[in-house]
């Protein structure tokens, strides 16, 4: 029998064990993927078509909406561009506190990611640890922003809440149960014989590969590439922060997971440096804080929660084009925005991380063997609504 | 790197592609090439250090023309990181191809094929040219993102 | 009309004859609560993520929220489910696979869409690769929010249960 | 290698005896206990008639199309301009909030109400007139126990009964 006689195509999902949402078209050879190209657009919600017809405070909940588990990133980087058209600063605390949110939500991201490569790789308790463990962060950012997920929280000039009473010593008591949790994570998860076995020397990305293929965030920094958006353009308040770039160089699964892992490890280190070091003052610009009627003003200092002046609904932003970016639990989240002075944007590129992490569904999987399909898709963090916008 | 000299370093290496080279503070820089030439200015920025492209715009200006931005920059050198340079070039509006960057920068692979299938645009040599990517399979009618397929609004009035 | 000699009619009458005491059977109050009892408490929905609410879906089967005390057991083969859930957006490319996927389950067999956008389409409502589930699918129980919370997902099964109790889902005919 | 092998097998073993046996429970107990949320939870809408100025603000902001001025039966006279009052839809809603942070009255606010689930469509659409009487409660077969999520450093989050 000739070689194309013998393969096979196989087509894993939509409907699948792992987080679904795409189709993977596999030809193999007996147990190995000759070719596996996926197949997405399951989750394609056109988001930057209905930018065009959305006013921009009202695409803030938009574009958070692609990517449920790491929304703040999302959040920022369309806000930040946003104000680059405007031309206005949020105040220093403000920009603090997005600092908070997004170093919170960057580890309950990263335990997301964990959860759902654990459901793959078979290990169940990897997934009830990594999503139990996500409860007591998100029941930080609820205090903080009122809503689990989906926060909404940064808006153009600053941020929607100031911190709730008694915030530092919650965010201590979480801080401190996550590095006690933290050696047994690695006894019964990472150190564990069945989990290096699946994870390591699997779906090798090399530099020069990583490089190459554009690929973002964790995975980037797996394969030894020490690229940070925080320190390379650095943003919100990283600028007077510590903390280091991690990198790893095998450039396996296992070492994305652990650039993920070392990643909560900062993390942690940010969020109490930014509680050490938040500045008094406002939280949304001068510029809107006197748009906000008289009596609504002292209701917001008594409160800590920001009522919207009345040009919020109807805000224009002057002509022009910018480019932002953040880095995201997921990687390096890119907006570009084409302004004509209306009401909305003229054209809204949303670049996501996962998006541009597709490619090495193909790139990484010449060659393995079909079990070794889920191990690899689930060290890529990849969340297809994100990719699919 | 300081802006202006990135900027001066740029606009020697592609003058000569007929390139308008601009910059917006503090680190974006356009340069802007006719469509023949797009392949070779980007061939110079590779080989200056902007290793991969992060996203591919394509904008549509309706009746007048399309505008391709590939917005590339360097993971291998981190001096350039902080920089941005976004390669621009026009496509006529009645004829919108142009050649693709795949072999200079494999990372527009998916972006380019994304264009293609949201805004119509046709890059010649990319492997992929009349596949659907997000779309579904059997979508027929205007690229979507083109200012002439209109989506439906309701006023604030139920 | 068939003659009266023929076999085949004496057969068909006694399947039929058959079936009809059956379902009289299973209808009958003991059996029935039994019977709508036991599915009410073996809801197990398919795993099926269509969209982002797949999130919430997963807290909601997690530690926190552990919706396995209700029965809800998610499950991978459609073949052992009888819950569809339709986690947030349907797009037309999803919708194909969501219909072959309820296609089969076998009967009785439920939907619950989860989210603003499994109900209108939430914030995607005027996007052109919206399907909304209730046009392709016949829809139970509707979860509103974007995503639910899990709590929400929970009353959603325990008022699915309810009805299922109630008795005014599952019909066992002829 | 094997040797070490078996010890990490062993400690993976060990860790997972450790929590069984701890009594490490995270769960909430729904529907017995509720959970209450923190003050400014975003949640389901209530809407105050009497304050309200239809100012038409909030149906400006809402992102997802569900907030809308709808005109008002009881208000509308022949022959004039009819009165709109805002109503929500929650078949859209997306519980962003902007639309209470908008209002310049106060009129909208939060509740701590979001565990709702409706059996049909037509249902969960709010006119002014509904949208009055308050929000939609969960039912629940008894008295659930109100319990408050307490961050711990060593349990993560633990429950207790708000008086």
């Amino acid at each position: 029998m000739s070689l194309e006689e013998r393969e096979l195509e196989v087509l894993i999902g939509p409907q699948h064990p792992a987080s679904g949402h795409m189709r993977l078209v596999a030809k193999i050879d007996g147990d190995v993927v000759v070719e596996l190209r996926p197949n997405i657009g399951y989750v394609h919600r056109s988001v930057e078509k209905l930018a065009e017809v959305k006013k921009y405070l009202q695409i803030i909940p938009l574009v958070e909406r692609p990517s449920l588990a790491d929304t703040t990133a999302n959040n920022l980087t369309y806000v930040m561009a946003v104000e680059k058209l405007l031309g206005i600063e949020p105040p220093p605390r403000a920009q603090y506190l997005r600092t908070l949110l997004a170093e919170i939500n960057r580890i309950h991201s990263h335990f997301y990611g964990m959860g759902i490569h654990g459901v793959m790789i078979g290990s169940s308790t990897a997934y009830m640890w990594c999503f139990g463990d996500r409860e007591p962060l998100i029941e930080l950012a609820q205090e903080l922003t009122g809503a689990r997920l989906t926060y909404s929280y940064i808006v153009p000039g600053g941020v929607r809440r100031d911190l709730p009473q008694g915030f530092e010593d919650k965010v201590e008591k979480v801080m401190r149960y996550l590095e006690n949790r933290m050696p047994d994570y690695f006894d019964l998860y990472f150190n564990n014989p069945v989990t290096r076995a699946r994870l390591e020397g699997v779906g090798v990305l090399s530099r020069e590969d990583a490089i190459r293929l554009g690929v973002a965030g964790p995975n980037l920094r797996a394969s030894g590439v020490p690229y940070d958006v925080r320190k390379v353009e650095p943003y919100a308040a990283y600028p007077e922060l510590d903390f280091e770039v991690v990198t790893e160089e095998a450039g396996d699964a296992f070492a994305r997971v652990m650039v993920r892992v070392r990643e909560i490890q900062e993390s942690i280190k940010i969020i109490r440096q930014v509680l050490k070091k938040i500045p008094d003052g406002p939280i949304l610009n001068e510029k809107y804080m006197k748009m906000i009627p008289p009596n609504l003003r002292k209701q917001v200092e008594e409160t800590g929660r920001i009522k919207f002046p009345g040009v919020f609904a109807n805000l224009r932003v002057p002509a022009g084009e910018a480019i932002a970016r953040v880095e995201g639990g997921r990687g390096e989240v890119i907006f570009h925005i084409v302004s004509d002075g209306k009401m909305s944007p003229y054209r809204m590129r949303m670049v996501t991380p996962s998006f541009r992490n597709v490619i090495l569904f193909e790139h990484l999987t010449r060659g393995v063997r079909v079990a070794d399909i889920p191990a690899i898709y689930g060290s890529l963090d990849y969340f297809p609504p994100e990719a699919d916008r | 790197m300081k802006f202006e000299e990135l900027k001066g370093l740029i606009e020697e290496k592609v003058r000569d592609l007929g390139a308008e080279v601009s910059g917006k503070e503090p680190n974006v820089i356009e340069v802007k090439v006719p469509r023949e030439k797009v392949v070779e200015a980007a061939m110079r920025l590779r080989d200056m250090g902007f290793d991969h492209v992060k996203a591919v715009t394509a904008v549509d200006y309706p009746n007048e023309r399309f505008e391709v931005v590939y917005v590339s920059s360097s993971y291998s050198n981190l001096d350039l990181a902080y920089f941005l340079v976004n390669l621009r070039t026009d496509l006529p509006y009645d004829d919108p191809r142009m050649p693709s960057l795949l072999e200079v920068w494999p990372s527009v692979l998916y972006q380019e094929h994304e264009e293609h299938d949201l805004m119509g645009i046709v890059f010649e040599g990319h492997p992929r040219m009349g596949e659907r990517l997000l779309l579904p399979e059997n979508y027929e009618g205007i690229p979507p993102l083109r200012k002439e397929f209109k989506v439906k609004t309701e006023g604030i009035n139920a | 009309m068939v003659c009266a000699l023929d076999g085949s009619m004496w057969v068909g009458n006694l399947e039929k004859a058959a079936r009809k005491a059956a379902a009289w059977l299973v209808n009958k109050t003991p059996i029935r609560s039994l019977r709508e009892w036991g599915i009410a408490f073996s809801l197990w929905p398919v795993h099926f993520t269509t969209a982002c609410c797949g999130a919430e879906f997963g807290a909601s089967a997690a530690p926190k929220f552990d919706t396995e005390r209700f029965g809800f057991l998610p499950f991978i083969a459609s073949r052992q489910c009888n819950v569809l859930f339709i986690e947030g957006t349907l797009s037309k490319k999803m919708a194909e696979a969501a219909i072959w996927v309820y296609e089969q389950m076998p009967d009785p067999k439920f939907v619950i869409a989860m989210g603003a956008c499994g109900i209108d389409g939430g914030i995607f409502w005027n996007s052109y690769n919206v399907v909304r589930p209730k046009d392709i699918l016949p829809v139970h129980v509707y979860i509103p929010g974007c995503p639910p919370r899990p709590e929400a997902v929970a009353q959603a099964i325990i008022m699915l249960q309810r009805k299922i109790r109630e008795g005014e889902l599952v019909t066992y005919e002829v | 290698m094997a040797v070490e092998r078996t010890i990490r097998h062993i400690k993976a073993l060990a860790t997972g005896a450790k929590y069984m046996l701890g009594g490490h429970r995270l769960t909430l107990m729904y529907p017995d206990d509720v959970q209450e949320f923190p003050d400014g939870y975003r949640g389901m809408i209530e809407y105050d008639w009497n304050t309200c100025i239809k100012c038409g603000l909030c149906a400006m902001v809402c992102p997802a199309d569900a907030m809308k001025m709808y005109v008002s039966k009881e208000e509308s006279e022949e022959g004039k301009r009819p009165v709109r009052r805002p109503g929500i839809n929650y078949t859209r809603c997306i519980f962003c909030g902007f639309c209470v942070d908008i209002c310049p009255t106060n009129s909208l606010k939060f509740t701590k109400v979001h565990d709702v689930a409706f059996y049909t469509f037509e249902e969960q659409i709010f006119p002014p007139e509904k949208f009055r009487e308050g929000v939609p409660k969960p039912q629940y077969d008894k008295k659930p126990r109100r319990v408050r999520a307490i961050l711990d450093e060593r349990r993560g989050i633990r429950y207790e009964p708000v008086e």
